[in-house]
């Protein structure tokens, strides 16, 4: 396997590897929602929140391409990396089946996660995810609350079932939740509980989700110029590292203008591309 | 290392000499920049870039690729930065490396190709030009050229008359008789050929109920389709006397081989670039230990094997 | 079981009913007495029975099958024990059954054809008949028609004029242009379609270096080429007006859905049947928990869904 | 998975199925050979020494096809089956990494099995085995063996490397080995040993190997019109049941006439078939 071949500048932090990380335990923690974690010498290189990972799922042809996963957690002592998924299809069918000390072939770090900015305590800072958005979140709060940042974080999910992550976040700050059905906290979405601060209040809003989430997000934001808005896309993905173009997306300046969500992404800055 | 080590891996393609038969395929390395963050790129036997054309273009709406069992479906739409942006931007970047460069060209008129073959063909680290008649992904663009024996013949004695290097015709799967156009583009003067460009293939989300790619269908590629890819060289091979490079589906040695044993000359490696970076420079290693096994010197001796000095017919 | 419920799989193909659109495809299922082992054949929307000639056939030497990445080779060179042994022995045995059965005809000249067709669509229990036109084992064989659209055409019409039941005509994906095909075959008369047949391909073994199968290629079937199916559906669905009856690769109800989608009115399953041989019943209890996690009443209702609501075309 | 599915004839002798084993254990017993024990009511239906069962090599689509694999030996008490098989390609590959507890989707039995006939204490009987096609003559040998029949066992194989069984097949009878080598046992091949007794010496033979290992002793049978001879052979198959005609093979009555070797062999009468 890949680790057989010369990589020159393994576990260097922030630079993509090719590494087999063992399993050290996998299970559920919501409907359908799994929490891995991996432990190997490749996880030194995962610096960034946001950035994410690409997973090979099983050693046959079918599935065939590597799955992205957004990091959650790292905890570079343990060399440990934590990745929460939802099965959708085969690739992530498959993770989900891994045991403890199974090996998993893990490329990354990739893309660029989000920005900290000069983040310190005087400043009051959104977080806002939506479902399997939540996961890269975590790894952000934890970094800006090291910074001393008042950090604020909205969690939307479907129902209660659908939940996770959530008593982690309290303790991290200030924690709201909203369900489509009311089964845990506010019943709704995000933007309604965003709505109860002017959107000025924030010095940066950070955010991850589906779609229509991050339109509205978006929206809500718009006049507010002082405010640093970040959003994190997803794109369906060949390569990962940039060289396909499978995951590209506008921006505002021409028709032929792009960015790739692999590696001028997955965080962006609100504005810099067409939603 | 001796002589003969070093040698091994050398293949001819016609007047293009490779230090090993192995080269990344159009549209799945880019321009290099990406790859070179992985592994010194001279390592290479060539790098055949992205598909370039006359103008920049952005290509098709996303989603644009999807996945099938053992493949997947692409429909990137020739996304490049024109003929510009790559003779003065990509070529010299890729300079800095000792490894010829095959330049992918695309259009959707005989006027677009003879000028970008034109231009491209002058660049000092371009080897050999890949006509890429056969990109299913192009409304009204490629498709026709690569179908068609007399127009494909057409264009490659319009793009020979121009070109400054060797020209390789990169042949469509999506066709009722590869012989046909194989031999019609050799007689025009195709000083190669490539073989096979993807499939057309499609998926449909059952939640959606349309198709996954926002173009509707797209090109099949990957493991899948190396069995039509091995057909239809070990066919064409038997009927023109131009080197092939072989591609589809190649994700070992061993793949490259057997390519080999069908009548390629060299190979291009695609999707599997998606799937392990080092694709490239591991296969290379590997062939080394995978011709001692099999007792082979040579690697250009392998091609053609498997119909050479047998008894069965395609 | 309500009404609905029980007819909610229920299909027409053109004049012909089936309970359900699934049956066994042509050449994967023999004439059905394995499989009665394993479950009771009643079950089946229909049975596609293994392609029939004029005289029985050996067929081509071992091996006749190898694997590919999620798919397989076959060239098994249409061995039958012939027309007379079909109409006295397995039509009869199959009648216990309350299936209708497609009779899979194939032959090497118009004259063989008609012969066949001819005298087995009297049998009782043989609801249709589907034209091999694209059996790529068989040289000098099945190839020529498949691949023309007027030779397609003219055999259709020869086969008509004698046929006492519906006539599908099964086409060969090996084609420039399926649609031509496909539109010069419903102007000749037929019934519907059978889509897709096996694609050409080949694998070569490293050891010996030659071909693995003895015939040299074979028909590539399986989830490998199921996006290619899906894609000439889509296709061809939108370009006639007789029903489709689709196949390549299905391994699941979700993959039957997909084919729906894209324009078939029943599918057929094949190699699927290789790996588990109680497939086909899985899938038509699969099917009805599907539809009702899809809120769909009825499969018919799902034919060409991928087009017909959509914007993208093909 | 196939279990769900209603199997109306559930663990009958005889009577193929789908059944989900579960590995008991799964070992190297020579170079790339593997020996591993199968558990499950689906064992009961297993009792012709000869006959194999078609295994599933993963979940995935890829590799697509079922294996042939001989069965080895057989517990009914223990539910337990055993199979051995030497790493070739991307199927036996998958199931040298299974491990204890994994499931393994096994079709079977299937084929025509070792006819034991009126095998009695008179009888002396030969088998014959050579690499790979020595796993089926274990259960068969135990199955005489049972009967009082003196059974003489010659094994083949490349070198002691690649070889396996030798102590177990002794403790049955009488059993000569021979290497190409000579690393263990005669330098030679079989057909060396078997030239020491006059062909009618033997009521019976049974042989399963490599063709050109049948073809000698098709050969050395030739004239021994008395002496009842069993040849198990091996053919690329696909459905292993006798429905796509992947595994025939030519009999003497006519140009057209066959055999499938998944359903009327694997093993054939001497003669039966063309080899
Ligand atoms: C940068 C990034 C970070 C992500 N982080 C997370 C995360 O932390 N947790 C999580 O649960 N999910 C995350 N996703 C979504 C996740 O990648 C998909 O759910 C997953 O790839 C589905 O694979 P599958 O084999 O289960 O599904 P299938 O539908 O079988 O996948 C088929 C193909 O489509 C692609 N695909 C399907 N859905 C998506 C999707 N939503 N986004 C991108 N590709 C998709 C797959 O990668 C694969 O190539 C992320 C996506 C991106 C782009
Ligand atoms: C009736 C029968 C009993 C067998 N019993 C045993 C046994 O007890 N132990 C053992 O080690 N081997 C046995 N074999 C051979 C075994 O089936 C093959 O070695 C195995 O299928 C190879 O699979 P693979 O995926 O490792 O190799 P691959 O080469 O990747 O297989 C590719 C395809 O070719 C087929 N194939 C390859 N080699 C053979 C072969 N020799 N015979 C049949 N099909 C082949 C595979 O089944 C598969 O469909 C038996 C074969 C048959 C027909
Ligand atoms: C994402 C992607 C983009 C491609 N772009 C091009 C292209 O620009 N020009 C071209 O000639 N072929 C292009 N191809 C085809 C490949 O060069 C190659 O012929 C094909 O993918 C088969 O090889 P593979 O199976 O190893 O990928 C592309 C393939 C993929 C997957
Ligand atoms: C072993 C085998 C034999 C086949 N024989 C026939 C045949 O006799 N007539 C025919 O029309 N198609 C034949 N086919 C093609 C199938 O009917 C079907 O069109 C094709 O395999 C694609 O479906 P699948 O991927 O589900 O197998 C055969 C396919 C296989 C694998
Ligand atoms: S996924 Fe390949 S460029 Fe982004
Ligand atoms: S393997 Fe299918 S008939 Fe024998």
């Amino acid at each position: 396997m890949s680790e057989t071949f010369t990589q020159p500048m393994m576990n260097r932090p922030g630079v993509p590897q090719v590494s087999l990380l063992t399993v050290t335990s996998n299970s559920p923690v919501a409907r359908q929602v799994y929490r891995m974690t991996l432990k190997g010498d490749g996880v030194q290189a995962m610096v960034e929140p946001g950035q994410f990972v690409h997973i090979k799922c099983g050693s046959s042809a079918s599935p065939l391409l590597r799955r992205p996963l957004s990091i959650c957690d790292v905890d570079r002592k343990k060399r440990e990396l934590t990745i929460i998924y939802r099965v959708e299809g085969e690739g992530t069918r498959y993770l989900s089946t891994l045991q403890s000390e199974d090996m998993v072939d893990v490329l990354g770090p990739l893309g660029n996660g989000f920005p900290l900015g000069n983040r310190d305590k005087a400043d009051r800072v959104l977080i806002v995810g939506g479902g399997v958005g939540v996961p890269p979140l975590y790894y952000l709060s934890k970094c800006l609350s090291k910074r001393g940042a008042r950090v604020t974080h909205i969690l939307g999910f479907n129902s209660q079932e659908d939940s996770f992550l959530t008593d982690d976040f309290h303790q991290l700050g200030e924690t709201y939740v909203t369900t489509m059905d009311g089964s845990l906290g506010h019943k709704g979405i995000v933007t309604d509980i965003m709505a109860h601060w002017p959107p000025e209040s924030w010095q940066a809003v950070y955010a991850c989700g589906p779609l229509p989430m991050l339109k509205a997000i978006e929206q809500h934001m718009a006049g507010a110029y002082q405010t640093e808005v970040y959003l994190s896309l997803e794109r369906r993905m060949g390569c990962g590292i940039g060289a396909c173009l499978a995951c590209v997306c506008h921006t505002p300046d021409s028709a032929i203008s792009y960015k790739k969500v692999c590696t001028d992404g997955p965080v962006f800055k609100l504005g810099e591309v067409i939603l | 290392m001796t002589t003969s080590a070093k040698r091994r891996l050398e293949v001819q393609l016609g007047p293009v000499r490779l230090k090993n038969p192995v080269m990344p395929a159009s549209g799945c390395f880019g321009f290099g920049r990406e790859y070179s963050r992985f592994y010194a790129l001279d390592r290479l036997g060539a790098i055949a870039i992205k598909a370039t054309t006359k103008e920049p273009r952005f290509g098709n709406p996303t989603p644009r690729v999807a996945e099938t069992p053992a493949g997947m479906l692409n429909a990137i739409g020739l996304q490049n930065p024109g003929l510009e942006a790559v003779l003065e931007q990509e070529l010299p970047w890729l300079a800095q490396f000792d490894v010829p460069v095959i330049a992918n060209i695309a259009g959707s008129t005989v006027d677009d190709y003879v000028y970008v073959a034109e231009k491209i063909s002058t660049a000092p680290n371009v080897a050999a030009l890949e006509l890429n008649i056969s990109c299913p992904n192009v409304k009204c663009g490629g498709i026709a050229f690569g179908t068609d024996p007399h127009i494909a013949a057409q264009l490659t004695k319009a793009v020979k008359g121009v070109s400054q290097v060797p020209v390789f015709v990169k042949l469509s799967p999506n066709v009722s008789n590869i012989v046909a156009i194989a031999t019609a583009v050799e007689e025009a003067g195709a000083d190669g050929l490539s073989m096979i460009n993807t499939l057309l293939g499609m998926r449909i989300d059952l939640k959606t109920k349309q198709p996954i790619l926002a173009n509707g269908s797209g090109g099949l590629s990957g493991p899948a389709i190396k069995p039509v890819a091995i057909r239809m060289i070990y066919e064409v091979s038997q009927h023109v006397s131009i080197p092939i490079i072989g591609m589809g589906g190649i994700q070992s040695a061993e793949d490259v081989v057997e390519f080999f044993l069908a009548g390629a000359s060299a190979v291009a490696i695609g999707t599997a670039n998606f799937v392990d970076p080092y694709i490239c420079p591991k296969i290379i290693d590997e062939l080394q230990s995978l011709l001692d096994r099999m007792g082979v010197e040579y690697i250009h001796d392998l091609t053609g094997m498997g119909w050479k000095h047998g008894s069965a017919k395609a």
